[in-house]
C-alpha cells in the first residue's frame, strides 16, 4: 500500500478527502485507482499534476515504479522561467 | 570573491569544475553569432503588426482593404485568418496551454484586452510600405472601461474581460463571470492551533509591481513557407519545440511540416517561452509566399510581452520566543495579464519552502486584468510570495531579538523536511548555504554610514522533462554533440565537459551544437532550469551509450567477450584473466575502424529527465540609503547558492549574479508604469529602470555544492534561484539603513522618502507602506 | 524625407525657412532620431548643422568663451580650459545620456529639444550664458533663460539657429557646480537638476550668484530669491536654510512617471543646497 | 527621393552604400553591408548595443544616420581582432566568462576597447561609468568589469 496526499485544490474533487492508502505498483496504475475512486479526479491526473514518490518529484512519470510502503503526494506540476 | 563550500567528498573529476573557454564564445566576440534578427533570406518581405491603443475594447470591425492595395504590401493577416480554439487546457511539452487564450493573444478576436495587442499584422517590400500599410487598416473600436490591478479587479463591479470565466477551485461554482481564473488553496496541519500556540505574530500586506524579463535582444523570427507547405521557422526562443507545436496548432499544420531552427539566444529569462510573432510570420509567409521577417522593437517588447505579475500579498507568521515558527499563511492576489495563467501556483508553493512549519495555509487568486498576459520570468511566481514571508521573517526576528540567520537556521528546511508544498525533501542546501553566509566575511564586516545589512533566502524546484541528445564519433576521433535546449549562457560548454569527462577526451575535442526540430527527437524548453541537469544527463546517458558500443566493437575486434572488455580511462581495455593481450583502444582508434566493424558509432539519448533537484539560496546585501533624497545604493552583495555541482563554475557564478541583479532592479526601480487610460508610460530603457553598470557593486559568490544524487554528476539546476531572495535582502537592508520598514516594491526613491518622513512625522518606530 | 548638410549658417537659415513642411535641426541627433523612430515627429526637411564650422567652435571671446551649439559633451570635456573654468557646465552637459550619446549630443540640441529636464539648460543659465541666434533677420542675443517657454515650446522664429552661447568672463574665485537627482546613476532623465555659479570675495562671502532649476517646472527657471539666500554670505547654515526653502518656493512641479510634487519639491532644495556647497569649494581655488 | 549614395571606411575598407535619409547608421551597417554584430537593443540610444566608433568617437549607431557617415571612419566589432588574433578585451572576455547569451557583448567590446584607448588605467568606478550606456541583462557585470580591468592590464604590460 501507498499513502497517498492529495495537494492543493484536488479536495474538491474527491469529496473533501485529502489522504488515503492505495495498492499501486506504478504511478498508472495509481491514476487508475484514484480515478476509480474519484470519477471527477481522473481528467486532471494525467495533465498538469506531478507525483512524488518519497519526496522524489516526477512528471509525466506513468511508468514510475511506486515502493511497498511509500508517500505519494499528487500536486501540481511546475515549470519556470 | 569567489568562494565553494562542498559538503561530502566528492568524485574525483577531470574536466567538470573547471573554467574552460566556451565552445560559441569566439564567434561572440567577434561579432559573428547569429541571433535572431541577424538571419536573413532572399526575398525576405518585412512583417510588422498593428497594435491595439486601448487597453480593453470591443473589436467591431477591422477593414484591410486600402492597406490590401497599397503597392508593395503581399499579405495582411488578421483575426480571420486564425480557426478558433476552443477553451481546454491541453499539454505543449510539459506546459498546459489553453489553446483558445493562445490564438487571442496572437491575434486579438472579440476584444482588444490590453494596450499593444496585436489586431493584424501585415507583409511588405519594406518596413517603410509595411508600417504605411499600418497605417491605413482601419479598425472599429467601442472602447471598454479597463482596469490593471489585481484587487480592483477582484472587485464585483469591475470591468469582466472574459465575460464566460468562472472562477475554477470554488465549490459550489460561482454562477456570474469574473476576473478570477482560480482560487488555489495549499493546506497542511491545523494553522488555528498553530497561531495560539505562537508568542509572537506579525501580519503585513505587500504589493508588488509587474517586472519585465528584460533580456537585450528583441523577438525576431523569420519564416519562409514553401509551395509544399513545408516550412522553415528561424526564430530567437528558448525552445523551438514549443514553438512548433504551438505554431502548428494554431495554423492546423502536421507538425512534420515545420523545421524550427534556433538563432542564438540574447536573453529570454521566461520571455522566450511563448509565441508571439511566430504563427503570424508562418501565415504571411504562406499567403504571399515569400519568408516573411519580424522584428519586435523596444516599445513592443515592453508592450506586448512578458512581464512578471505585479501582485498583493498577505502573510501571517506566528513564532515561538525562541524564534520556532509555529504557523504561517498567506494570501497570494497574482495579476496574470488578459488571460490567466498567473505563476500564483509556484508563488504558493514557493511562499514557505525555505523552512520546515507544521501548520501552513496558503491561498491562491489568478486574476486577469488588462496588461500584457503574464509569461514566466525566473522562478515565476517565487520572488514575489518569498519576498514578502521573507520580509516577515526578518521583522519576526527582529522583534524577537534574534540574528536573522539564526532565527533561519531554527527553521530551516533540510533532508527529510517535509516541505510546505507536501512532500519530503532529499538532500539540499540550506543550512550549509546559511551556515556559509554566517562564517562569510560580508556577514562580519563593519558597515558605514546610513547603511544596513539584510539577509534573505529563497528557493526553486527545478525540473527536469524530454531530453534528447545526440553524440557521433566522428571518423577522426572527434565528437559532435547535437542537444536541443537552446543555450542561454554557457550550456554548450558544460555540456561537452560533461562528454568530455565521461569519454576521457579533451573538451576541445567535442564541438556541440543546438539542433533543429527536424535532426534530433523532441526537446522541451530551456526553463525551470534544467538545460544544464536535464541536457546534462542525456549527455552523460549518451556517452555511456557510446562507450558500451565501443567495447562491443572491441571484444568482436578481439575476439573475446564483452565482459572482458572494460572502459578505463578513455580506453577500451582487456580486463581479467580470459582477455588475453590486446592493446588498449582509445575513441580515436574506435573510429578509424568503426565502419569496418558494424558501422558508425553514435551515442543517443531520449529520455524524460527525472530527479531534478531543489537550490537554495541566501543572499547578503548592504544598502546605503541617501536620508534626504530617499535614494538607495547597494554597497556590497554576497549570493551564496547550493549548485550540486558547478559543472562550469563561472557560468554558475554568472547565474547567481545575475539573478540577484535583477533582483536588485525589480526591489529598487523597475515597474510598469500605465497612465488613466490604460497606456504604459514607459515602455523603453530609458524609463524602465533596469540597473546599469554603475549602479552595482562586484557582486560575491559561493557556491555550496550538496550533490544531487539523482544526476550523475550531482547537478542542480542554479538558474532561477537567484532571483527569489534580493528583494527581501534588499528591504531588510533598507529598514536598517533609513529605520523605515516598506512593504511595497519597487522601493522607489520618492516612496523611501515619503516614507521616512513620515515616520520623522510620527516620532520614530512606526513601520509604513 | 530630405537630408541637407550646409556648410555655412546662411545656408542652413535659407533652407530651414524656405521648408514649407515640417523642418528640423540635426545637431547630435540624439533626441530627434528616437523621435523620428517613434513617430513623433515626422520631419519632410532635416538640416545637418555639424559641417558648420562656426557652430563647432569653442573660443576665448571677451575674457569668456563662445561655444558652438553644436559642440558634443565629450568635446566640452576635452577643451583646454572650458572644465576649469565652467566645471558644473561641463559636468552638465556630460550628464546627458551614456558615454556614446556624450559623443554625440549638443548644448543646442539639449536646449531646442524643449524639455524642461535637459541637464545642460538650468547650467547655462546659472553660468550666466547668452545664446545667439541666427534667423532670416540676422542676428540677435538672448538670454538662455528666455529661449524655453514651456515643454516643446522655444522663443524661436521660423528658420531660427541656436549658433553658439556666450559664457560671461568671470572674476577670481568664481565656480558652478550642477547636481541633479535621479533613481539610478546614469542613463536617466533628471527628476530634478540644479545649477549653481557663484563668486566669493576674499574674505570668503559670496558677491555673486545664479541658481537655476531644471524639471520643477514648465521650463527651466532661474530662482533670483535663492541666489539672493547666498549672497552676501559665508553659505553658513542659516544662508543655506534660506537657499533651500526658495529653491523649493520656487518649485511648480508635476506628479508624472519620474517623480511626485512633493519628491520633487524637497529635493529641490536638497540638490541647491549641496551645488552651492560644491560651487563654493570650486571658488575658494579658483 | 533619390537613395543617398555614401562613401565611408568600414574597419579600414573603403565601402559604398545607397541609403535613405531616415535611415540610421546601425540600419546601413546591417541591411546595407551585412555586418550585423552591432545589435538593435533599443533604438534609442539607451542599451549600447549597437556601439561602433565614428572617426573615433564612441556612438550608439541608432542615433546616427547613415548619411551621415559619409567619409566618415567607422569601426565595429567585426573590426576588433587582428586577423586571427582575438583583442585582449576579446580574449579577457572569453577567460572570464564575461558574456552569457553574449547579445550586449560586442557592444561592451567597442565602448571597452574606446575607454582603454583614452584611460589606459581605469578604475574600477572609472569602467562602471564609461559603461553605463551598455545595458547586460544576464551577467550583474561582476566579470565584465573584472575582465575589463583585466585587459587594461595586458595591454599596459604589452
Amino acid at each position: 500500500m501507498a499513502h497517498v496526499v492529495l495537494i492543493g485544490n484536488l479536495r474538491q474533487y474527491t469529496g473533501g478527502v485529502t489522504e488515503l492508502d492505495i495498492a499501486a505498483a506504478s504511478v498508472r496504475q495509481l491514476f487508475a485507482r484514484l480515478t476509480e475512486k474519484f470519477p471527477e479526479l481522473g481528467p486532471h491526473l494525467e495533465d498538469g499534476l506531478a507525483v512524488a514518490i518519497d519526496g522524489q518529484i516526477y512528471q509525466d512519470a506513468l511508468l514510475e515504479p511506486i515502493p511497498e510502503n511509500s508517500e505519494v503526494h499528487i500536486l501540481p506540476q511546475i515549470a519556470g522561467g | 570573491m569567489q568562494e565553494r563550500v562542498k559538503k561530502d567528498p566528492e568524485r574525483e573529476f577531470r574536466v567538470v569544475g573547471t573554467r574552460p573557454i566556451r565552445p560559441d564564445g569566439a564567434d561572440k566576440v567577434t561579432g559573428r553569432a547569429k541571433f535572431g534578427a541577424d538571419f536573413k533570406m532572399a526575398g525576405q518581405l518585412v512583417g510588422k503588426v498593428l497594435r491595439s491603443p486601448h487597453a480593453h475594447a470591443r473589436i467591431k470591425g477591422i477593414d484591410v482593404s486600402k492597406a490590401a492595395v497599397l503597392p508593395g504590401v503581399k499579405a495582411i493577416v488578421t483575426r480571420d485568418d486564425f480557426k478558433d480554439q476552443g477553451s481546454e487546457f491541453v499539454p505543449a511539452g510539459e506546459m498546459l496551454v489553453n489553446y483558445r487564450d493562445v490564438v487571442r493573444n496572437v491575434l486579438a478576436r472579440e476584444k482588444a484586452l490590453f494596450e499593444g495587442h496585436p489586431i493584424a499584422a501585415v507583409a511588405a517590400t519594406s518596413e517603410k510600405i509595411a508600417r504605411e500599410a499600418l497605417r491605413l487598416i482601419k479598425v472599429d473600436y467601442e472602447v471598454l472601461p479597463h482596469v490593471l490591478d489585481a484587487v480592483e479587479a477582484m472587485k464585483p463591479d469591475a470591468p469582466v474581460l472574459h465575460e464566460d470565466m468562472i472562477t475554477a477551485g470554488v465549490t459550489p461554482p460561482p454562477t456570474k463571470a469574473s476576473n478570477v481564473a482560480k482560487r488555489i488553496e495549499f493546506v497542511m496541519g491545523d494553522i488555528q492551533k498553530g497561531f495560539k500556540d505562537a508568542d509572537v505574530i506579525v501580519e503585513r500586506e505587500f504589493n508588488t509591481k509587474p517586472v519585465h524579463q528584460g533580456y537585450i535582444e528583441p523577438h525576431a523570427v523569420v519564416a519562409s513557407v514553401s509551395e509544399d507547405g513545408s516550412a522553415e521557422v528561424w526564430v530567437t526562443t528558448q525552445g523551438h519545440w514549443i514553438v512548433r507545436a504551438h505554431c502548428a496548432r494554431l495554423l492546423g499544420w502536421d507538425i512534420s511540416k515545420i523545421r524550427v531552427t534556433a538563432s542564438e539566444i540574447g536573453g529570454g529569462f521566461g520571455g522566450k517561452t511563448v509565441v508571439y510573432l511566430e504563427p503570424l510570420a508562418l501565415a504571411l509567409s504562406k499567403k504571399a509566399r515569400k519568408p516573411v521577417k519580424m522584428v519586435m522593437n523596444r516599445e513592443e517588447v515592453f508592450r506586448a510581452s512578458g512581464p512578471t505579475s505585479g501582485a498583493n500579498i498577505w502573510v501571517k507568521i506566528g513564532a515561538k520566543k525562541d524564534g520556532r515558527i509555529v504557523a504561517g499563511e498567506a494570501i497570494l492576489k497574482y495579476q496574470a495579464g488578459a488571460f490567466q495563467g498567473s505563476p500564483v501556483q509556484p508563488g504558493c508553493m514557493c511562499a514557505f519552502a525555505p523552512y520546515d512549519l507544521e501548520n501552513v495555509k496558503v491561498v491562491g487568486y489568478d486574476v486577469v486584468t488588462n496588461r500584457p498576459k503574464v509569461a514566466a520570468y525566473r522562478a515565476p511566481g517565487g520572488p514575489i510570495s518569498e519576498y514578502a514571508v521573507e520580509s516577515v521573517v526578518d521583522e519576526i526576528a527582529e522583534q524577537l531579538g534574534l540574528d536573522p540567520i539564526e532565527m533561519r537556521l531554527k527553521n530551516a528546511a533540510k533532508e527529510g523536511t517535509k516541505a510546505a508544498y507536501g512532500p519530503k525533501f532529499g538532500p539540499i542546501g540550506l543550512v550549509e548555504g546559511l551556515e556559509a553566509a554566517k562564517g562569510s566575511p560580508h556577514w562580519n564586516a563593519p558597515l558605514g554610514k546610513n547603511q544596513g545589512r539584510g539577509i534573505a533566502a529563497g528557493f526553486w524546484f527545478n525540473i527536469g522533462g524530454e531530453t534528447t541528445v545526440s553524440l557521433q564519433l566522428n571518423e577522426d576521433g572527434t565528437l559532435s554533440l547535437m542537444a536541443g535546449t537552446p543555450d542561454v549562457g554557457g550550456l554548450r560548454a558544460s555540456l561537452s565537459m560533461m562528454a568530455a569527462e565521461e569519454l576521457g577526451v579533451d573538451v576541445a575535442k567535442v564541438r556541440p551544437i543546438i539542433a533543429d526540430t527536424s535532426s534530433l527527437g523532441y526537446n522541451f524548453l530551456t526553463g525551470g532550469s534544467r538545460s544544464t541537469f536535464s541536457s546534462g544527463m542525456a549527455t552523460v546517458e549518451a556517452a555511456r551509450a557510446m562507450i558500451k558500443e565501443a567495447c562491443v566493437r572491441a571484444s568482436k575486434l578481439w575476439e573475446i567477450p564483452l565482459d572482458a572488455v572494460t572502459w578505463e580511462d578513455g580506453k577500451v581495455r582487456p580486463a581479467g584473466d580470459n582477455a588475453g593481450k590486446h592493446e588498449a583502444m582509445d575513441l580515436g582508434d574506435i573510429a578509424k575502424i568503426a565502419g569496418k566493424t558494424g558501422g558508425p558509432i553514435v551515442g543517443y539519448s531520449a529520455i524524460t529527465a527525472h530527479g531534478a533537484a531543489p537550490s537554495f539560496g541566501v543572499h547578503i546585501a548592504d544598502a546605503e540609503v541617501d536620508p534626504e533624497t530617499g535614494k538607495t545604493t547597494i554597497t556590497r552583495y554576497t549570493v551564496i547558492q547550493d549548485a550540486g555541482k558547478a559543472v562550469h563554475p563561472a557560468y554558475v557564478e554568472g547565474q547567481f549574479q545575475g539573478g540577484a541583479a535583477q533582483g536588485i532592479g525589480w526591489a529598487l526601480n523597475e515597474e510598469y508604469i500605465y497612465d488613466d487610460n490604460g497606456r504604459l508610460e514607459n515602455p523603453g530603457f530609458l524609463d524602465y529602470r533596469m540597473p546599469v553598470a554603475s549602479d552595482l557593486p562586484m557582486i560575491d559568490t559561493i557556491i555550496v555544492e550538496v550533490p544531487n544524487p539523482r544526476h550523475p554528476y550531482g547537478v542542480r539546476g542554479v538558474g532561477e534561484t537567484p532571483i527569489v531572495p534580493p528583494m527581501a535582502a534588499i528591504a531588510a537592508a533598507v529598514k536598517r539603513a533609513s529605520g523605515v520598514r516598506f512593504f511595497e516594491l519597487p522601493m522607489s526613491p520618492p516612496k523611501i522618502l515619503a516614507g521616512m518622513k513620515a515616520v520623522k512625522a510620527n516620532g520614530g518606530a512606526k513601520a509604513t507602506t | 524625407m530630405r537630408y541637407e548638410a550646409p556648410d555655412t549658417i546662411d545656408a542652413a537659415v535659407k533652407l530651414l525657412a524656405g521648408e514649407a513642411g515640417l523642418a528640423r535641426v540635426l545637431a547630435g541627433g540624439t533626441d530627434l532620431l528616437v523621435q523620428m523612430r517613434s513617430d513623433v515627429v515626422s520631419p519632410d526637411l532635416v538640416v545637418d548643422i555639424k559641417k558648420i564650422s562656426e557652430l563647432r567652435q569653442v573660443k576665448e571671446e571677451a575674457g569668456g568663451f563662445r561655444v558652438g551649439a553644436a559642440v558634443t559633451g565629450a568635446e566640452l570635456k576635452e577643451h583646454a580650459k572650458l572644465p576649469k573654468a565652467w566645471p558644473g557646465l561641463v559636468e552638465a552637459a556630460n550628464l546627458i545620456g551614456s558615454t556614446q550619446v556624450q559623443g554625440r549630443a549638443t548644448m543646442g540640441g539639449n536646449l531646442c529639444n524643449g524639455s524642461p529636464a535637459a541637464d545642460s539648460v538650468p547650467g547655462l543659465i546659472a553660468a550666466g550664458a547668452t545664446a545667439t541666434l541666427v534667423g532670416p533677420n540676422g542676428r540677435r542675443d538672448l538670454k538662455v533663460e528666455d529661449i524655453m517657454l514651456a515643454p516643446r515650446k522655444l522663443a524661436l522664429t521660423k528658420g531660427e539657429i541656436v549658433a553658439s552661447f556666450l559664457l560671461p568672463a568671470r572674476p577670481a574665485r568664481s565656480s558652478d557646480a550642477y547636481l541633479r537627482f535621479i533613481p539610478r546613476t546614469e542613463m536617466d532623465i533628471a527628476v530634478v537638476g540644479c545649477g549653481v555659479s557663484l563668486t566669493l570675495d576674499p574674505s570668503g562671502t559670496c558677491t555673486a550668484a545664479r541658481v537655476s532649476l531644471g524639471a520643477v517646472a514648465a521650463r527651466p527657471l532661474l530662482v533670483e530669491d535663492a541666489a539672493k539666500a547666498i549672497i552676501g554670505t559665508k553659505l553658513n547654515h542659516a544662508a543655506l536654510a534660506k537657499l533651500e526653502a526658495a529653491a523649493r518656493a520656487a518649485c511648480k512641479p508635476i506628479d508624472d512617471k519620474r517623480g511626485t510634487v512633493e519628491f520633487r519639491i524637497d529635493v529641490a532644495g536638497v540638490l541647491a543646497r549641496r551645488a552651492a556647497l560644491i560651487a563654493q569649494e570650486r571658488a575658494r581655488k579658483a | 527621393m533619390a537613395k543617398h549614395h555614401v562613401s565611408a571606411t568600414v574597419n579600414g575598407d573603403a565601402v559604398e552604400f545607397l541609403c535613405e535619409s531616415e535611415q540610421t547608421l546601425l540600419d546601413c551597417l546591417r541591411d546595407e553591408l551585412d555586418l550585423t554584430g552591432a545589435k538593435e537593443g533599443c533604438s534609442s540610444g539607451d542599451c549600447g548595443a549597437c556601439s561602433v566608433m565614428v572617426d573615433g568617437r564612441l556612438v550608439c549607431s541608432c542615433l546616427v544616420l547613415g548619411v551621415e557617415a559619409s567619409g566618415k571612419s567607422i569601426e565595429t566589432i567585426e573590426g576588433l581582432s587582428d586577423g586571427e588574433k582575438l583583442h585582449p578585451l576579446q580574449q579577457k572576455f572569453l577567460e572570464h566568462a564575461a558574456l552569457q547569451c553574449g547579445i550586449c557583448t560586442p557592444g561592451f567590446l567597442v565602448a571597452s576597447k574606446a575607454l582603454l584607448e583614452k584611460h589606459p588605467n581605469p578604475t574600477e568606478t572609472e569602467i562602471r561609468y564609461w559603461l553605463a550606456g551598455n545595458l547586460c541583462r544576464c551577467t550583474g557585470y561582476d566579470k565584465i568589469i573584472r575582465a575589463v580591468i583585466d585587459a587594461a592590464a595586458e595591454m599596459r604590460g604589452a
